[in-house]
């Protein structure tokens, strides 16, 4: 099944690549006059078979162009069921448009799939419109040309609808995830053999002066760790930083307080929390209760979080994670106790808070690589570098697929096509 | 401390004050200025009039009670204009806590334009799994949800008739305060059942859905008040929308130039550091 | 006017004004109308969540139609509880793996296509535009979306943001220039989401604010001015009996 | 043991991850009978996940109460409209109206649950202000960049803004249409990359953080 269908794939693309060679000019032929002509000659070349890349119940036909192709005449599309046809006549009109219509170039379908060249008409048959398709029955289907009381129709044949295994339209998606998972699995591996560069991120040396000047003032640092829970990646790195942070905060002997809105992220931040201070090589001074469960309700948890900053007026506030309509509230609040505010969120919808009512914020995804940055952990970094690789292919795809796109209109010539329809949605 | 100081630090009480007599006297006295019509929003009323009577058209109204002064006159008015229409209208909700308003939007609209529950609209009320009821749908429309708010089975009812499916539906419009809303319909649903998709959200959504906008991937968008204000423009039926919007115009006046003021205290405050700096060196 | 609309009208304004007497200061009446908000809000929650999942999605089908695979979910679902149960809690994670082996599965086609395909489609455009008659044209228009010079720009900005968000690379020399474009770019879509978000809280405020002038009407028996002058006494009094404004409460 | 506990967890993630991955490309209606059928699955798996959240709030305001912890009255408050709710919310059916007349139920949704919840919304009106007053600074050039955005888009959003200075409702259109867009979409490129690469961490077990904790 599977090496039919290569096959069936690779003869396609031979075949679509000739096509394109040939620079896809034959659509231009003569107009002849369509008055003139007493009787319409029936469609040539009609060929009709199983939609190909579908869940079954339905057919597509294709036929070449003729020279009556224009808005006055009209193509018909018309089925029965059976393998014979008794009478042409009697033949069931499914669908019936202008003559400069629905053609292959038309389709979405990309050059791999495309069953004919694109000047030829096609038209797909869908159960529901017009009529029921059954999977596995036998029907004859034909092209009528009508133009008044002239009707040309074409010798019926024969297709059978089914369903697909594989949306050969849909293979580039499969294959760029195929190629990114490799990288990600690539750079990983690299990661855990040798070490990989990655920038300092500004925001970490802010890290590091806002506890400062909370020792300085003899005031307590607040963490929030944001609203996911742990299986948020973002929730995670909040995390990593926390250790970060504690060990400062250990080695300069100031009080911490982590709010919790998440019992389980409570429990792993006190586990990290105990770990910091034992690296900082003063575990007498940790305490249990710095990491604390308040609720998991957006607003009483926020306006809790707000009378701990009126309250005990921290120097530093931080928060990372990921955070929605109380960021403002809890941003806004800290300003005006004074503190210093860091933020790191990948909650893109509150970004525009944190970066006006912060003195430092990550981000986006400067928050993943700051902690990939301070863990140094090869999955994180490994991760963080795949993706790099996966954008710098992005940005090169966006460079010179404008390039070719732009050739494709002043050469006015086809084969760009060839590249854009790799990176195109299709289905 | 000096005056550009004192102003800098000005108790924001003052602040929340200003804001509310702004927001409160416009609704008071309304002056009523005009409103001009975006394309976003011409692209949702433009495809929903070139519909032919009896297209399906479904609703799904996915915000709760916090964002019902956007969303809610953005329901009215599309539900007035699907009705005037005669279309048929599928009503929905992915967010639980939105249900009763849901109901109470499509009841009201319905009834103020003599359509009958069943018969030319159904609504079908909450069902849990987010995203993965649009999937459902996609797949089955009576699986998902096999009965209407009102307990009524939804397989026969007259509304549905011909549809098995979301392939079946003529346009889907999703008024999302957030996930799942309008991201969601398309990934799970457009994406793949094929139907037009078009968009109402939230001011604090609307930015990120230009994208999906550019590229095609929804077909209109209604964004927040102002979206829902041109709609009502456009349909010729003022609502609350409308009413809002000199509200809205005093306001965002009131915060320019809040601030204009603190750049032109902080930029005060600057030269007097600097001209201080330069005495004292 | 219904009674209940009447009470509900009176009900509802006390609420509203409470929270809003946040603006002021935290204080019990604020508290109280929250603590409400989220036992309300559970409780609708729980209510909607039986109807739908117990009644409609598990019950009537399993009990009507017979259809009793849906005993498997039931069962992955039974097993998240066992979270309480200290020693069988590993169960749980059969069902966490469940929903995240699912969850995950389906993201990654549909993220390429949505996410990845659909907008490098949508960039990837020509820099000419041939127009009929006059041939090969540069378009200048910015309104138009798809003008070739909002091509370039949209080009630049895509590319600029997406190099700003390199790690691995030090952003120096010519980079630097690149991120600082990014930087910039950034900061306008902050900005214009800022403006934006501006009126989308404002509608709420305006929204509320619709609801409170409805109130002030006679045949409510202006709930809105009694209330609104009972909050501020009740915040005087409170804020006499503790001059310093703080009520005590533990984290 | 241990195999029970770890490996079968991921076994289960490794399996259902890449059948539902596959099925994407399968377009037969067996592979979309097959999703059917999980998703309706998941719908009915999230109603037991609200037991979850929904216990633990219990738990903590019950252990509130029993403690007499300061401020336990709130908790009480908490209880007992929650209970209420479920109460009356069972008794109405589950249904805020019945054939358009609301019930009891339905009137503790439209005049506690909507006010209530929309006015803690609309707090972040009056704070948004305070917040471009006091940080709309422009102390940068990118400072003064955001704050030029904001204040155009502002302007041009609001009909009295159009009014004064008919330009700025174009602009503000160029400026979410165009050069918004373009920083969305780059952004949206950036997260997607990192979804993909998290969900194929997911699968093949090398990001476990889901299953809760390093530990056994």
């Amino acid at each position: 099944m599977k090496a039919q269908g290569l096959r069936q794939y690779i003869t396609r693309a031979v075949l679509a690549l000739a096509i394109v060679m040939l620079g896809w000019h034959g659509s231009a032929q003569a107009q002849t006059d369509v008055q003139t002509k007493k009787t319409l000659s029936p469609p040539q070349d009609v060929r009709a078979f199983d939609t190909p890349s579908d869940g079954g119940s339905s057919l597509t036909v294709i036929w070449s162009p003729a020279p009556y192709d224009s808005a006055a005449t009209r193509y018909q599309i018309l089925l029965s069921e059976g393998t014979t046809v008794p009478d042409l006549a009697a033949m069931k009109v499914v669908a019936e448009f202008p003559a400069n219509q629905h053609y292959v170039r038309e389709s979405k379908w990309p050059w791999w799939t495309r069953p004919a060249t694109g000047e030829q008409h096609q038209y797909t048959l869908r159960n529901g419109k017009g009529g029921e398709l059954k999977d596995g029955t036998v029907y004859s289907i034909t092209v009528a040309a009508v133009l008044n009381d002239d009707r040309g129709i074409a010798t019926p044949v024969q297709a059978t609808p089914q369903p697909n295994w594989m949306n050969w339209n849909q293979v580039n998606n499969l294959l760029l995830a195929l190629l990114f998972g490799g990288i990600v699995f690539y750079s990983i591996s690299t990661a855990r053999k040798r070490e990989i560069f990655l920038r300092r991120i500004p925001g970490l040396d802010a890290v590091d002066e806002a506890i400062g000047r909370a020792t300085e003032l003899g005031k307590p640092i607040l963490y929030l760790t944001g609203a996911h829970d742990m299986s948020d990646p973002s929730t995670i790195a909040a995390a990593v930083i926390l250790g970060r942070v504690a060990k400062r905060t250990a080695a300069y002997e100031t009080d911490l307080l982590v709010p919790h809105r998440d019992p389980i992220t409570m429990a792993v931040c006190q586990e990290i929390t105990k770990q910091a201070y034992l690296e900082a090589g003063k575990p007498d001074l940790y305490k249990e209760d710095s990491n604390f469960f308040i609720t998991s309700d957006q607003f009483s948890y926020t306006a809790a979080v707000d009378g701990i900053m009126l309250r005990k007026k921290p120097a530093a506030n931080f928060f990372m994670g990921a955070y929605f309509a109380e960021a403002l509230l809890l941003t806004e609040t800290g300003a005006s106790t004074g503190a210093i505010q860091i933020a790191g969120t990948d909650s893109d919808h509150q970004l525009p808070f944190f970066v006006t009512t912060c003195d430092y914020t990550l981000i986006g995804e400067e928050l993943y690589a700051a902690s990939a940055y301070l863990s140094r952990e090869p999955v994180q970094v490994g991760t963080l570098r795949g993706q790099d690789i996966g954008k710098a292919l992005i940005l090169g795809i966006l460079g010179v697929g404008t390039i070719l796109a732009t050739l494709g209109v002043m050469l006015d010539v086809q084969w760009p096509q060839l590249f854009l329809d790799v990176f195109k949605d299709v289905k | 401390m000096s005056f550009a100081e004192r102003m800098l630090k000005i108790d924001r009480r003052i602040i929340f004050l200003v804001i509310g007599l702004c927001t409160l006297f416009p609704l008071l006295y309304p002056v009523g200025l005009p409103i001009k019509i975006s394309p976003e929003v011409r692209g949702v009323y433009d495809y929903i009039e070139s519909l032919p009577e009896g297209s399906v058209f479904l609703l799904s109204l996915d915000f709760d009670p916090a964002s019902k002064p956007e969303l809610y006159p953005q329901s009215i008015s599309l539900l007035r204009h699907a009705f005037r229409k005669n279309l048929r209208v599928i009503a929905m909700t992915l967010w639980v806590s939105g249900t009763g308003m849901a109901d109470q939007v499509i009841t009201q609209v319905a009834r103020e334009m003599g359509k009958e529950s069943g018969k030319d609209y159904v609504f079908l009320g909450w069902s849990p799994g987010g995203s993965a009821v649009i999937i459902n749908m996609g797949q089955d429309l009576y699986g998902a949800f096999p009965a209407d708010y009102n307990g009524k089975p939804t397989k026969g009812l007259p509304v549905l008739q011909g549809i098995t499916n979301l392939r079946d539906v003529n346009y889907a419009v999703s008024l999302g305060a957030g996930n799942p809303g309008v991201e969601a319909w398309y990934v799970f649903g457009k994406d793949k059942y094929k139907f037009e998709l078009g968009g109402g959200c939230t001011g604090v959504m609307a930015p990120g859905l230009y994208p999906l906008l550019r590229s095609g991937q929804i077909n209109g968008l209604i964004g927040g008040l102002r979206g829902a204000a041109e709609y009502e423009t456009l349909i010729g039926q003022k609502g609350r929308a409308i009413a809002g919007m000199d509200a809205q115009s005093a306001t965002h006046l009131a915060i320019i130039v809040l601030v204009i003021m603190c750049n032109l205290f902080y930029f005060s405050l600057r030269k007097q550091a600097k001209q201080q700096g330069h005495s004292g060196a | 006017m219904p009674v209940e609309t009447i009470i509900g009208a009176w009900v509802a304004t006390g609420l509203t004004l409470f929270i809003f007497s946040f603006l002021y200061k935290d204080n019990p009446l604020f508290k109280l109308a929250e603590n409400l908000y989220v036992g309300v809000s559970v409780g609708y929650t729980i209510v909607k969540t039986y109807d739908t999942v117990i009644v409609h999605l598990i019950w009537k089908p399993i009990v009507e139609n017979g259809e009793w695979a849906l005993l498997i979910p039931v069962a992955i679902g039974t097993l998240m509880l066992t979270r309480y149960v200290p020693k069988a809690a590993w169960l749980s994670r059969y069902a966490f793996a469940f929903i995240v082996g699912v969850g995950s599965g389906l993201a990654i086609p549909r993220v390429i296509s949505s996410y990845i395909l659909k907008q490098i489609e949508d960039t990837v455009r020509p820099l000419m535009v041939m127009v009929p008659g006059e041939g090969l044209t540069f378009t200048m228009n910015l309104l138009n979306p798809a003008s070739s010079l909002n091509t370039i720009i949209i080009l630049i900005g895509v590319s600029s943001v997406l190099f700003y968000f390199f790690f691995s690379v030090e952003h120096t020399g010519p980079g630097k220039a690149v991120a600082r474009t990014g930087i910039l770019f950034l900061m306008i879509a902050f900005g214009a989401a800022f403006g934006y978000t501006v009126m989308a809280r404002m509608s709420l405020l305006i929204g509320r604010l619709t609801d409170l002038i409805e109130f002030t009407d006679p045949s409510y028996g202006r709930p809105s001015l009694w209330l609104l002058g009972l909050t501020i006494l009740t915040l005087v009094v409170m804020g006499r009996r503790r001059p310093q404004g703080e009520p005590p409460e533990p984290h | 043991m241990i195999f029970l506990r770890r490996q079968v967890p991921l076994l289960i993630t490794l399996i259902t991850g890449l059948v539902f991955a596959a099925q994407y490309y399968v377009p037969h209606p067996a592979s979309e009978q097959m999703l059917t059928s999980v998703t309706k699955w998941l719908q009915i798996i999230g109603g037991f996940a609200l037991v979850l959240g929904v216990s633990s709030l219990f738990h903590v305001h019950a252990m509130k109460i029993r403690r007499k912890e300061a401020g336990w009255g709130y908790s009480f408050v908490l209880y007992v409209s929650m209970l209420g709710t479920i109460a009356v919310g069972l008794w109405s059916n589950g249904k805020e109206a019945i054939d358009g007349t609301m019930t009891a139920f339905g009137w503790i949704y439209n005049f506690m649950m909507v006010p209530l919840q929309g006015t803690m919304f609309a707090i972040l009106a009056f704070f948004i202000a305070s917040a471009a007053y006091r940080s709309f600074r422009a102390r940068s050039r990118e400072a003064a960049v955001l704050l030029i955005a904001a204040v155009i888009v502002m302007m041009g959003r609001v009909p009295l803004g159009e009014y004064l200075i008919p330009l700025s409702g174009d602009l503000s259109q160029w400026i979410l249409n165009v050069l918004n867009a373009s920083v969305r979409r780059a952004i949206l490129i950036g997260v997607s990359l990192g979804t993909v690469a998290l969900s194929i961490k997911i699968i093949f077990g090398m990001e476990r953080s889901y299953l809760g904790g390093g530990k056994e």
